[in-house]
């Protein structure tokens, strides 16, 4: 069964795709690089930003957590507060 | 306490918030929005914040520096939105019985902080515009 | 800018002095009373200064700080007088283009005018009273 | 010729004589150190401060200066400013 998984936009990721949260499907079993990967295919330029960190319900999440369509999932590009 | 505003970052009410009698220490850092980065004259500053974790990865910040040093009172407050140049775009004020620890600890959170927190600025110059750190 | 003053010092119009397009980062240290010192239980302090040799001596600690550091603008404020625990008996405060410098400048500031600025301070207990370093 | 120096006291010397400054004969030629050592023989109390510091003129000054009477001198006792 396939579901859909939403994915919130920050900063650059924002400008570059126009969007402030984009909608993926979600494959049974579905990792965060799975998801980092279709993220890239649909925006080939989100794929030029060096160190792209993933977030998932409010904590930097491992290439290898197995997301749910309930979790809250961003993008984190390179982050410059202070 | 740490939050994200939206308003001017008010140096005085920080510093009640750190008022404790056995205080013989603050330290308090403030970031500033300055008028030039690499020779480029900057017109403002676009801050953005992912509210929720940018919170929750700031108390840890303040967490790990209460392991390492004598703590009383802290306080980090981070901007968000239009700032111009003069403004403070972030606040971290310690409280402390003793200097060293003031210091060392301000210090910490504000480096970590650059480090790790979701927050990221967009400087707008007079001749286009960059997202600190990651434009490609 | 150095000064020495009988008066409660005040955090704001520090800010104001140190305000400079060039910026990006102010720190700035607080001296406290607090409310005891080696477990004995403080009822007020007293400061003494050589006013005038102190001012020249600040403002050497100052230069020898602009030596080091990249400084925009500093400003040292030392309380004399009755102080009661909750005030601020000494503030630093340093304006600098990167942080890093403010932090440093800060702290050697604060570091050296405890060893050489000639100004005295009376712990007052509620059971006798000791000039600080000084005690025979 | 025997003339007069003037001494200005603060903190704990000032407490351990009773006075804010004290006025010593200064003979020809007298130096730093010898103005310590007739203080410290007129309050022996002052002589077991532990580093004890001569100012000259608002400066700090060593043993071997030479002192005339138009100097504004002052003890300075271990400092505790901040």
């Amino acid at each position: 069964m396939n579901t859909q998984i939403s994915v919130l936009l920050f900063g650059i990721t924002r400008d570059l795709t126009g969007q402030s949260a984009v909608t993926l499907p979600l494959t049974e079993g579905a990792r965060v690089s799975d998801l980092l990967e279709s993220i890239h295919a649909q925006f080939p330029d989100l794929a030029r930003i060096r160190s792209m960190m993933v977030a998932v319900n409010g904590e930097y999440a491992e290439p290898d957590l197995a997301l749910s369509s309930s979790d809250e999932v961003a993008l984190i590009p390179p982050v410059s507060g202070g | 306490m740490v939050s994200i505003t939206s308003d001017p970052i008010d140096v005085s009410s920080a510093l009640t918030l750190l008022q404790s009698d056995q205080a013989g220490a603050i330290d308090f850092f403030l970031g500033m929005v300055r008028d030039n980065t690499q020779q480029r004259s900057v017109d403002h500053l676009e801050y953005e914040a992912y509210d929720r974790m940018a919170i929750s990865e700031m108390r840890k910040i303040v967490e790990q520096a209460r392991e390492q040093w004598t703590i009383l009172k802290c306080v980090v407050v981070h901007r968000k939105g239009t700032l111009r140049v003069g403004e403070i775009a972030v606040l971290i004020g310690v409280s402390t019985p003793h200097r060293a620890d003031s210091f060392d600890a301000c210090r910490y959170i504000i480096d970590t902080i650059k480090q790790t927190v979701p927050i990221w600025k967009k400087e707008v110059f007079t001749d286009g515009e960059t997202w600190v750190n990651a434009h490609p």
